[in-house]
C-alpha cells in the first residue's frame, strides 16, 4: 500500500478534527474533535513506522503514548466540562465566554 | 577620590528618600547643598591635568559583558563634571524653603549624581547604566512636582489673555509631560543602547579609551539616541512640554544638566566612531542649523516664559551640534564650551522663572504684565543679564560657545563640505539675530513699560539672590576668561581640520 | 538494541515526582487544610531536588543545568509564595501541592529532554497539571472558564506538534535529536514538507511560551487562574518550554536553521509588540503581567536567530532567569496584597509602596527589572545580554525593533509602578495589626526575592558568570 | 557732594588714564602690545594698538564722555534711575576704548558689540514709554544683525589671514579683499546707520539726550568710520567693494541732508544730520583717503555733540524738542545760542570753525579720487558731486534749525525758559572751544575752500532769503516727511512676517512634526484596544486564531524554504 494513502487520510482526520474544535458549539463535540486530530497523528505515525521498518519502533511508541495522552486529555476535558457545566448549566461555548 | 564624589550626592539622595519624614525640607535642602558641594570639590580636586585621565578607577564588574566600573574625568568631561556640580549645588540651595519636600531635594540628588556618572564613565555600558537611571527621578520630578500654568494661549498673542480657562487637570498635564519626555528619551535611549552592542561587537571592548570605529549603523544608532536627548530637531517636541511644566529645579537640571548627556554623548561618539560619524555629521550638523532658525522662530511667538526659554535651549543646541558635525578640534572645543555656557546661562533664566512662577503662580509674559524694572528691579535686572548672555554677547559666556562654533563650521574641516558648511553659518547666523529679536520681545514684554504694580511684586529673596548671584558671576568670568575651558584643548594653532582623541592619555 | 540511559540524570525530577506524590499522601492521611501539610514535604522535596541537581552539575549540559535550577527555584517561589493562599476554602492543598509538583517534574524533563518522545510526555506532564491548577478553585466559575480556555488552546496545539513530530518521523526514521539533525541533514523530502513538519512541531512549545499569534490564551488563563498558578505558568512553565524550544532548534533541527531562523525571528518580534501593546491598556495588574509576559517571551526568543553560536543558548537563559525572578516576586507579591484587598485592580494598588512597602517596593523593583531599566540595573544588563546574539547574528533590524520595545514596555511598567508610589487616596485601611503567620513567610519569601535583585543590581556578574 | 558727582570722578579717572595712555601717542609711532597671549585654539590674545589715529578717537570719546557725564548730573541727576544711566555710560566708554585700542578683531568685537548693548539699555531709559522701548529694540536689533556681518567677517579674516590680530593682518599683502569688504560693509552700515539700515538712528532719539550726544553722534556710530579707516588697506584693493561704499555713502548724505530739511522735530533733525555727516566720512575713505575720513570724525563728534547737548539745553528749557515749542531762544538762553551757534556754523562748514576744515579736505579728497584712488573715475566725479549738493543742503538745513530754533518767534502759551545751570553749560562752551581749536593745524585747500564756502553761502543764503521774506521754512514735500518710506520694511514687513512665521512654526510644531509621537501613540492605543478585541473570552476564537496563525506561519515558511 502506497505510504501516501494513510497520510492523505491522516490529513483529512485532522482536518475534520479541527473543524470540529473551531466548528462546534457542544464542548463535547469538541473534545471529540480533538480526539479526531490526535488519531490522526497515530495514524500517521503507525503509517510512517510501518513504511521505515523501523527496528525500535518509534512511531509505534509514540502511538502508544500518543493514545495515553490523548486518555488524559479528554479526562481532564471532561472534568473541565463537567465543571462548567456546573457553574454555567450549559455547554454551549459560546455563553461561556470568559469574563472580561 | 571620583568613586567618593559620585557616592555621595547618591547615599545622601537615597537617604532623603527613605527618610524623608523625618527631615523638614530646608534641612533636606541644606544637607543637599552640602552634598553636591563635597563632590564639586572633590571634582575639583580630582584634576590631574589635561593629558591624564584624571582619578581613574578601573574595577571588574561584569566580566562576561567586558564591562567594568571604569571611572575617571578627561579633559572633554571635566567640564561637564564641574558645571553639573556646581548646578546640583545651586538646585540645592534654591530648594533651601520650608516648603520643600524632602523627597524632591532627594531626587535632585540622585538625578545630579547620575549625570555626574554619565559624564565620569569611560565605560560604555556603565555610562549608559547612569544615562538611564537619571530619567525615572526625573519622571518623578516633573510628574509630582510640575504644574502646568493658567495657560491663556501658549502659541502666539491671538487674544485669550489672562482668561482662566478650565482647562485639564494641571497634575494630568505635567505627568502628561513627563511621560512624554521618558517615552522619547527612552526610544533614544533603547536605540543607543543597540548601537553600544554594535560597537562592542566590533571593538570587543567596552572601553571608552579603548574603542575606536564602529559599523556605520552604530554611529547612526548612538547619535539618534544622543539626538533625541540634544535634542535636535525634529526629535525635540518632547523639550517645551517637559522644561515648562517641570517645577524649577526640574526645569533647570533638564536644561542645564539633561541636554548636556545629549551632546556630551554626541562628542563622544565624534571621537570614538570617527568614520561613522562623519557620514552622519552632516545632517547633525543640518539638523542642529535648521533647529537654531526654528526654534527662533518658535520663541518668537511664546507667551509662556518657561516655554521660550526652552525652545531657546533647542537654539543653543543647535550651535552644539553644527560645532560637534566638524570633528576639529575647535568644534569640540566649541561644544564643550557652549554647553557649560548653556548650562549657566539656562539655569539663570529657568532660575529667575521660577521666582517669577513663584511669585505670580503663572510663567505666562502676558500674565505677569510689563515693567518688572520698576516692580522688582533686581529680579529684572538678572533677567534682562541673563537673557543679554543667552542671546551672545560678546564678554558674555554664551558668545564663546557661538562662536567658536562658527568659526568652526566656517574654517570647513574635512568632514563638512564647504558650501554646505558656509550655508549652515549663514542659518546660525540668522538664528542669532532671530535669537536678539525674541530676546528683545521678552524684555519689552517683561522688563519694561509702563508698570502695574501686583500683590505679588516681591524682589529677589536671599536663596535666589545667591543663585543668581553665583551665576551670574560665572557667566562673566567665563565670558571673559574663555581660556579656562578652551585651554583645555591646546591643539596646534588654527586647525582647520584632523580627528580627535579625547579620552586616550 | 540497547539504548545507554544515565538514570541518574533524570534524578531531581524523579525526586519532584516522588515529593508530589508525598505531598498528595500527607494531605490525605492527614489533612490539615492548611498549607504546613502538603507544603513543607513539597519545599523539602524541592530542596532535595536542588541540591541532587547541583550534585550533578558535571554530568549535565549547562543550559540544561541553568534552566532545571530556574525551574527548581522558581517551583520553590511558588509553593513558599502560595501559602497566603486561601486554602481553608475551596482550595484542596494536597492537590495543590501534587499538581504543582507533578508540573515541576514535567518541566524538568522538559528542559532535559533529548528526544521528542520524551518531550511530548514532559510537555503533557506539565501541561495537564497545570490546566487543572487552574481550575483548582472550587465553585469558581471565572477560574473553571480560564481553564477550559487554557485546556482547549493546549489541546488543540499539542496535536498540531503532534502532527508535525509525526511528520518528522516520516521525514528522518527517528526521534532522537542526534538521529533527527542526521536525518534532516540527509533528508531526499522536499524543503516544502520539511518546513511543515518543523513548523508545525515548534508550535506547540511557542504555545506554551506565549508566542504571537500562540498567545491569546494568556491574558484570560492569568486573570481566571489562582495568583501563584499564573505566576507558575509566567516562569516555570515559560522556562521549561524556553528551554525546550532552544535545544530543539540547536540539537534536531541546526540544518533547518534556514527555515526556522527568519520564522523565529519574525514571531520574537511580533511577540514583544503584541504583548507590549497588549499590555498598554491593562489596570489590573495581573492583566498587565500576563501581557508582559507575553512581551517578555519575544525578548526570550529573539536570541533564536543566533542560536547556533553558545552566547545564543545562554543568552535567553540568562534574560529568563532575571525574567522569572522579577515575575515571580511580583506574583507572590501581589498574591500577598490580593489576600490583604481582595482585588489587583490599579486604583487598589495606589500608594502601596508607601503604605506597605514590604509588598510595594518590591513590586516597584520588579517592574522596573522587567522593563529594564535602572535602578534594576540587572533588567538592563539582561537586556543588553539579549541583544547582543542579535547583533552577532547581524539582525540590526530586530535589534531596534527591540529598542522600541523596550520603550513601549516601560510605558505600561512606569504607569504601574506611578500607582504603586502614588500618594495614597486614603488612609490604609487594610492593615491588620498582626497579620497571619502565612503572610509573613510570603512576605519574607517576596523580601528574599527583591534583595536577590537588588544584589544582582549591584554586581550582575553573580548571575552573569555563574550561570552558563 | 552730591552721589550723582561718584560716577562723574569714576568717568574722569577713566578718562585721564586714558589720556595718560594716549597722549604721548599722538604724534608717535604705532605701538603695538600684548597683554596676554591668546590660547592657540581660541587665538584671541588682549592685545592692544595705539598710533595717532586711535589716541586721537580715545581722546574724543573719553573727552565727550566725561563731558556727558557732567551734564548728566545736571540733565537727569534727579532720575530715580540715574546710577545705572551712569554706570552703563563708564561700561559704554570701556566698549569704545576696547574698540578704538584693539588689535585683536576678537576684542574689537566684543567692544563693539557692549556699545550696542550699552545704546539699546541707554535709548530704552526711559523704557515707560513705548515710542522708547521700540527705538531700543529696533536699534539694537539693526546695529546686532550688522554685527554678525562683523563676526562674520573676522571669521572670513582670520581663514584668510590665519590670524586675527590688526597689525598682523595689515603686515600681510591684501587677499580675498571683496568677500571680507562685504561682510565688514554690512557691519559699519548698520552700526554707522548708512543707507539702508540707516533707519535706526532717528528712532533712537527717544533716548537721553546727552547720550545722543555721546552714542549717537560722537563715538559708537563714528566706530565704522574708525574701523573701516583702520583696516582701508586691505579693503581697498577691491573695487566694488570701494564703489559699493562709495554708492552707499552718496545715498545716504543727500537722503539724511534731505531728510534733515523737512523735520519739524530738533534732535530728529540733527539725527538725520549725524546720517548724513557720516555719509560724508565714508565717501571719504571710499577714495581711499582716510585722514580725511577721520578728521572729519573727530570734528564731527566735536561739533555734533555740541549741538546734541544745546538741543539738550533747550529740551531742558522747553520741555520739548519740537521746533514749534521753541522759538525767541536767542536771549533767554544766551550761552545755549551763542554756543549751538557755532555748532551749526561748523556744521554749515563756516569758516574758521574745523567743520569748514575737514569738510573741505573730504571734497578735496573726493575730487582727487577721479585721478586716483580705488573708485572708478565717474564714480568719484558723482559723489563728489553729490557731495557738494549735501554741502548746500546742510548749510540750509543748518541755517533753518538756527533760525527756528532761537530766532523764531517765541511759541505761545509756554512758561518763560531759563538758561540750562552750569553743569550743563560747561560743556557746551569746552566743546564750542574745542570746535575753533581743533581748526589749528588742519590742511587747506584753497579751490575747494572757496567751492564750498560758495556752496555754503548759497545755502545760508537760501534759507535767509526766504527768512526775511517772512515765508514759512517748512518745505511742502510730504514724501520727504514721510523719509520716503524706507523705514516700513522694518517697522511694517519685517516683523509681520517675522510674527507669522513665528506663527506657523509654532503651528507646524505641534500639529506636524509632532504628529509623529501623537501618531504612533494612538497607534498604539488603537492596536491595543484592537487585540483587547480579539480577547472576547470565545475559546473557538482563541483556538481559531492559533490554527489560522500555525497556517499562516507554516505558509511563510514554505514559501521561503
Amino acid at each position: 500500500m502506497p505510504l501516501l494513502y494513510p497520510l492523505v487520510l491522516s490529513a483529512a482526520l485532522f482536518g475534520i478534527g479541527l473543524y470540529g474544535v473551531l466548528a462546534r458549539r457542544n464542548a463535547v463535540l469538541m473534545l471529540l474533535g480533538v480526539e479526531l486530530m490526535l488519531n490522526a497523528v497515530n495514524l500517521n505515525l503507525v503509517a510512517f513506522d510501518a513504511w521505515f521498518a523501523d527496528t525500535i519502533h518509534t512511531g509505534q511508541v509514540l502511538t502508544l503514548f500518543t493514545i495515553t495522552l490523548a486518555a488524559a486529555e479528554i479526562g481532564l476535558g471532561l472534568a473541565i466540562v463537567l465543571a462548567l457545566f456546573r457553574a454555567v448549566r450549559t455547554v454551549d461555548v459560546d455563553e461561556v465566554g470568559a469574563e472580561r | 577620590m571620583i568613586a567618593a564624589a559620585l557616592t555621595i550626592p547618591f547615599v545622601v539622595g537615597l537617604a532623603l528618600l527613605f527618610l524623608r519624614t523625618l527631615v523638614s525640607g530646608r534641612t533636606a535642602a541644606w544637607l543637599g547643598a552640602v552634598a553636591m558641594a563635597a563632590s564639586l570639590v572633590l571634582f575639583a580636586l580630582v584634576w590631574e591635568g589635561k593629558d591624564a585621565i584624571s582619578g581613574e578607577v578601573d574595577v571588574e564588574w561584569i566580566d562576561l559583558l567586558g564591562a567594568r566600573l571604569h571611572l575617571g574625568a578627561t579633559a572633554i568631561s571635566w567640564p561637564f563634571l564641574l558645571m553639573t556640580a556646581f548646578i546640583g549645588v545651586l538646585c540645592c540651595v534654591w530648594l533651601i524653603a520650608d516648603d520643600t519636600a524632602p523627597a524632591l531635594v532627594g531626587l535632585v540628588l540622585i538625578i545630579s549624581a547620575s549625570s555626574l556618572g554619565v559624564f565620569a564613565s569611560l565605560d560604555f555600558l556603565l555610562f549608559f547604566v547612569f544615562f538611564e537611571l537619571a530619567l525615572i527621578p526625573m519622571w518623578f520630578v516633573i510628574a509630582w512636582w510640575g504644574s502646568s500654568s493658567v495657560e491663556p494661549s501658549a502659541e502666539g498673542d491671538r487674544g485669550g489673555g489672562l482668561k482662566n480657562v478650565p482647562g485639564p487637570d494641571p497634575r494630568l498635564a505635567a505627568r502628561s509631560a513627563a511621560t512624554r519626555f521618558l517615552l522619547f528619551t527612552v526610544t533614544g535611549s533603547a536605540l543607543l543602547l543597540v548601537g553600544i552592542v554594535l560597537v562592542a561587537r566590533d571593538n570587543d571592548s567596552l572601553q571608552l579609551t579603548e574603542i575606536r570605529g564602529g559599523p556605520l549603523a552604530a554611529a547612526v544608532l548612538i547619535v539618534l539616541g544622543f539626538a533625541v536627548k540634544t535634542p535636535l530637531v525634529p526629535l525635540h517636541t518632547w523639550l517645551p512640554d517637559a522644561h515648562s511644566k517641570a517645577p524649577t529645579v526640574g526645569s533647570v537640571l533638564l536644561a542645564a544638566v539633561f541636554l548636556k548627556l545629549g551632546t556630551y554623548g554626541l562628542i563622544i561618539a565624534s571621537s570614538v566612531l570617527p568614520e561613522g560619524f562623519a557620514d552622519v555629521a552632516p545632517y547633525v550638523a543640518g539638523a542642529g542649523v535648521v533647529g537654531i532658525v526654528w526654534s527662533a522662530l518658535a520663541c518668537y511667538a511664546q507667551d509662556d516664559l518657561k516655554r521660550l526659554i526652552a525652545y531657546s535651549s533647542i537654539g543653543h543646541m543647535g550651535f552644539v551640534a553644527l560645532a560637534i558635525s566638524t570633528m576639529s578640534p575647535i568644534g569640540i572645543a566649541a561644544a564643550v564650551f557652549g554647553s557649560v555656557a548653556h548650562g549657566v546661562i539656562t539655569g539663570l533664566l529657568f532660575f529667575l522663572s521660577g521666582s517669577l512662577k513663584d511669585r505670580f503662580g503663572t510663567a505666562s509674559m502676558r500674565a505677569i504684565g510689563r515693567g518688572l524694572y520698576a516692580r522688582t528691579p533686581w529680579l529684572a535686572v538678572a533677567f534682562v543679564f541673563a537673557a543679554v548672555a543667552s542671546l551672545g554677547l560678546p564678554g558674555l559666556a554664551g558668545f564663546w560657545g557661538e562662536l567658536l562654533s562658527l568659526r568652526a563650521a566656517y574654517e570647513v574641516g574635512e568632514v563638512l563640505d564647504k558650501p554646505f558648511a558656509w550655508t549652515a553659518v549663514g542659518f546660525a547666523v540668522l538664528g542669532v539675530a532671530l535669537t536678539t529679536a525674541y530676546f528683545v520681545r521678552a524684555i519689552r514684554l517683561l522688563a519694561q513699560g509702563e508698570p502695574v504694580a501686583q500683590d505679588a511684586d516681591r524682589d529677589l529673596t536671599v536663596r535666589e539672590t545667591v543663585v543668581a548671584v553665583a551665576l551670574v558671576a560665572s557667566i562673566v568670568v567665563l565670558g571673559l576668561a574663555p581660556g579656562l575651558i578652551v585651554g583645555l584643548y591646546d591643539f596646534s594653532a588654527v586647525t582647520y581640520s584632523g580627528t580627535y582623541t579625547p579620552v586616550a592619555p | 538494541m540497547n539504548i545507554p540511559v544515565e538514570w541518574s540524570v533524570a534524578g531531581p525530577a524523579v525526586i519532584v515526582a516522588i515529593g508530589a506524590l508525598v505531598a498528595l499522601l500527607v494531605d490525605a492521611f492527614y489533612p490539615r487544610r492548611t498549607w504546613l501539610g502538603s507544603g513543607l514535604p513539597s519545599s523539602v522535596a524541592l530542596l532535595w531536588g536542588g541540591i541532587e541537581l547541583i550534585r550533578l552539575r558535571d554530568d549535565i549540559v549547562p543550559s540544561t543545568f541553568a534552566l532545571s535550577l530556574i525551574v527548581l527555584a522558581g517551583t520553590l517561589i511558588v509553593v513558599v509564595a502560595s501559602n497566603v493562599m486561601n486554602f481553608e476554602n475551596a482550595m484542596p492543598p494536597g492537590e495543590y501541592h501534587f499538581l504543582v509538583l507533578a508540573a515541576a517534574s514535567g518541566a524538568l524533563m522538559m528542559v532535559a529532554a533529548r528526544d521528542l518522545v520524551t518531550l511530548i510526555v514532559a510537555l503533557e506532564l506539565l501541561s495537564l497539571p497545570s490546566i487543572a491548577l487552574v481550575g483548582l478553585r472550587q465553585g469558581d466559575s471565572r477560574a473553571i472558564r480560564s481553564a477550559w480556555t487554557f485546556f482547549l488552546a493546549s489541546v488543540v496545539s499539542t496535536a498540531i506538534t503532534l502532527m508535525g513530530v509525526s511528520l518528522l518521523y516520516g521525514v528522518a526514521g527517528t526521534l532522537d535529536y542526534d538521529g533527527l539533525a542526521a536525518g534532516l541533514r540527509d533528508t531526499e523530502m522536499p524543503d516544502g514538507v520539511v518546513a511543515v513538519a518543523v513548523v508545525l512541531t515548534i508550535v506547540g512549545l511557542l504555545f506554551k511560551l506565549g508566542a504571537v499569534p500562540f498567545h491569546v490564551w494568556i491574558p484570560d488563563t492569568y486573570l481566571g487562574a489562582p495568583v501563584m498558578v499564573a505566576g507558575f505558568l509566567s516562569s516555570v512553565s515559560k522556562a521549561a518550554s524556553l528551554g525546550a524550544v532552544l535545544t530543539l532548534l540547536s540539537a534536531a533541527l541546526p540544518h533547518t536553521y534556514d527555515t526556522w531562523q527568519p520564522l523565529m525571528a519574525i514571531i520574537a518580534a511580533a511577540t514583544m509588540t503584541v504583548g507590549n501593546l497588549g499590555a498598554l491598556r491593562q489596570t489590573n495588574a495581573v492583566g498587565m503581567l500576563a501581557w508582559s509576559s507575553v512581551a517578555q517571551a519575544g525578548f526570550l526568543i529573539a536570541p533564536a536567530a543566533a542560536l547556533l553560536t553558545t552566547d545564543g543558548l545562554s543568552a535567553p537563559v540568562q534574560y529568563l532567569a532575571v525574567y522569572a525572578l522579577a515575575n515571580l516576586v511580583a506574583f507572590a507579591a501581589l498574591a500577598v496584597v490580593l489576600r490583604l484587598r481582595g482585588s489587583l485592580d490599579y486604583s487598589e494598588l495606589k500608594g502601596l509602596a508607601r503604605t506597605d512597602p514590604p509588598t510595594g517596593v518590591p513590586l516597584v523593583m520588579a517592574a522596573l527589572t522587567l522593563a529594564g531599566f535602572p535602578p534594576a540595573v540587572i533588567g538592563l544588563v539582561t537586556k543588553y545580554v539579549v541583544i547582543r546574539p542579535v547583533i552577532e547574528g547581524d539582525h540590526v533590524w530586530l535589534a531596534v525593533v527591540m529598542a522600541v520595545n523596550v520603550m513601549l514596555g516601560l510605558a505600561y511598567y512606569l504607569r504601574f509602578v506611578a500607582v504603586l508610589v502614588d500618594r495614597p487616596a486614603i488612609d490604609d485601611p487594610y492593615r491588620s495589626p498582626s497579620p497571619p503567620v502565612s503572610i509573613r513567610i510570603s512576605k519574607a519569601a517576596v523580601l528574599i526575592g527583591t534583595a536577590g535583585l537588588v544584589a544582582l543590581s549591584a554586581w550582575p556578574d553573580l548571575l552573569l558568570s555563574n550561570l552558563p | 557732594m552730591r552721589r550723582s558727582w561718584l560716577y562723574v570722578v569714576l568717568t574722569a579717572a577713566l578718562a585721564v588714564a586714558v589720556a595718560v595712555w594716549a597722549v604721548p601717542h599722538l604724534d608717535g609711532d604705532p605701538t603695538t602690545k600684548v597683554w596676554i597671549e591668546g590660547n592657540d585654539l581660541l587665538a584671541v590674545s588682549l592685545a592692544t594698538h595705539v598710533d595717532s589715529l586711535s589716541a586721537q578717537v580715545l581722546l574724543l570719546a573719553v573727552g565727550v564722555g566725561l563731558l556727558v557725564q557732567i551734564y548728566s548730573t545736571a540733565y537727569l541727576g534727579h532720575h530715580p534711575r540715574y546710577r545705572s544711566y551712569a554706570l552703563v555710560i563708564v561700561l559704554f566708554l570701556l566698549g569704545m576704548i576696547a574698540v578704538v585700542v584693539a588689535d585683536d578683531l576678537f576684542v574689537l568685537l566684543i567692544g563693539w558689540e557692549v556699545m550696542g548693548l550699552c545704546s539699546y539699555l541707554l535709548i530704552g531709559h526711559e523704557w515707560q514709554t513705548p515710542i522708547a522701548r521700540s527705538g531700543a529694540a529696533k536699534a539694537f536689533l539693526m546695529t546686532r544683525i550688522a554685527d554678525l556681518g562683523l563676526l562674520v567677517g573676522i571669521l572670513a579674516i582670520g581663514q584668510t589671514y590665519g590670524t586675527y590680530r590688526i597689525s598682523e593682518v595689515l603686515a600681510q599683502e591684501p587677499k580675498n579683499s571683496t568677500a571680507i569688504g562685504l561682510l565688514l560693509l554690512v557691519a559699519v552700515v548698520g552700526k554707522s546707520a548708512q543707507f539702508p539700515l540707516h533707519t535706526w538712528l532717528p528712532d533712537a532719539m527717544p533716548g537721553p539726550t546727552p547720550i545722543t550726544a555721546l552714542i549717537h553722534a560722537a563715538t559708537m556710530v563714528a566706530a565704522g568710520v574708525y574701523l573701516v579707516a583702520r583696516l582701508l588697506p586691505i579693503l581697498e584693493p577691491s573695487e566694488l567693494v570701494m564703489t559699493l561704499l562709495a554708492v552707499i555713502s552718496a545715498i545716504t548724505m543727500l537722503l539724511g541732508a534731505l531728510f534733515a530739511l523737512v523735520q519739524t522735530d530738533l534732535k530728529r533733525a540733527l539725527a538725520w544730520s549725524t546720517v548724513s555727516q557720516l555719509a560724508f566720512m565714508f565717501a571719504a575713505l571710499s577714495v581711499g583717503d582716510s585722514d580725511a575720513g577721520t578728521d572729519h570724525l573727530l570734528s564731527h563728534g566735536a561739533f555734533k555733540a555740541l549741538l546734541f547737548l544745546g538741543c539738550g539745553c533747550v529740551m531742558h528749557a522747553v520741555g520739548s524738542s519740537a521746533l514749534s515749542a521753541m522759538g525767541g531762544l536767542r536771549l533767554r538762553m544766551p550761552v545755549t545760542f551763542w554756543t549751538m551757534t557755532i555748532g551749526f556754523a561748523a556744521l554749515a562748514g563756516v569758516i574758521p570753525t574745523v567743520g569748514f576744515f575737514t569738510k573741505d579736505s573730504v571734497l578735496h579728497a573726493l575730487e582727487h579720487g577721479r585721478d586716483e584712488g580705488p573708485l572708478p573715475g565717474g564714480i568719484a566725479v558723482a559723489v563728489f558731486c553729490v557731495a557738494l549738493v549735501t554741502s548746500f543742503l546742510t548749510a540750509a538745513y543748518a541755517t533753518r534749525l538756527w533760525l527756528l530754533a532761537f530766532l523764531a518767534p517765541a511759541a505761545e502759551g509756554r512758561t518763560e525758559p531759563h538758561e540750562a545751570p552750569r553743569a550743563m553749560t560747561g560743556p557746551l562752551i569746552v566743546l564750542a572751544v574745542a570746535t575753533f581749536a581743533l581748526s589749528i593745524g588742519q590742511p587747506f585747500h584753497l579751490g575747494i575752500g572757496l567751492l564750498s564756502t560758495a556752496v555754503a553761502v548759497a545755502g545760508i543764503g537760501a534759507v535767509l532769503a526766504r527768512w526775511r521774506r517772512g515765508r514759512s521754512l517748512d518745505l511742502a514735500a510730504p514724501w520727504l516727511v514721510a523719509e520716503l518710506a524706507l523705514d516700513r520694511p522694518y517697522s511694517r514687513w519685517i516683523p509681520a512676517g517675522l510674527r507669522s512665521s513665528a506663527r506657523a512654526v509654532v503651528d507646524v510644531d505641534r500639529d506636524g512634526i509632532d504628529a509623529y509621537s501623537y501618531g504612533s501613540a494612538s497607534t498604539a492605543q488603537v492596536a491595543s484596544r484592537v487585540l483587547g478585541l480579539v480577547q472576547s473570552g470565545n475559546v473557538q476564537r482563541y483556538a481559531t486564531v492559533i490554527a489560522a496563525g500555525v497556517i499562516v506561519v507554516t505558509a511563510a515558511a514554505v514559501i521561503w524554504t
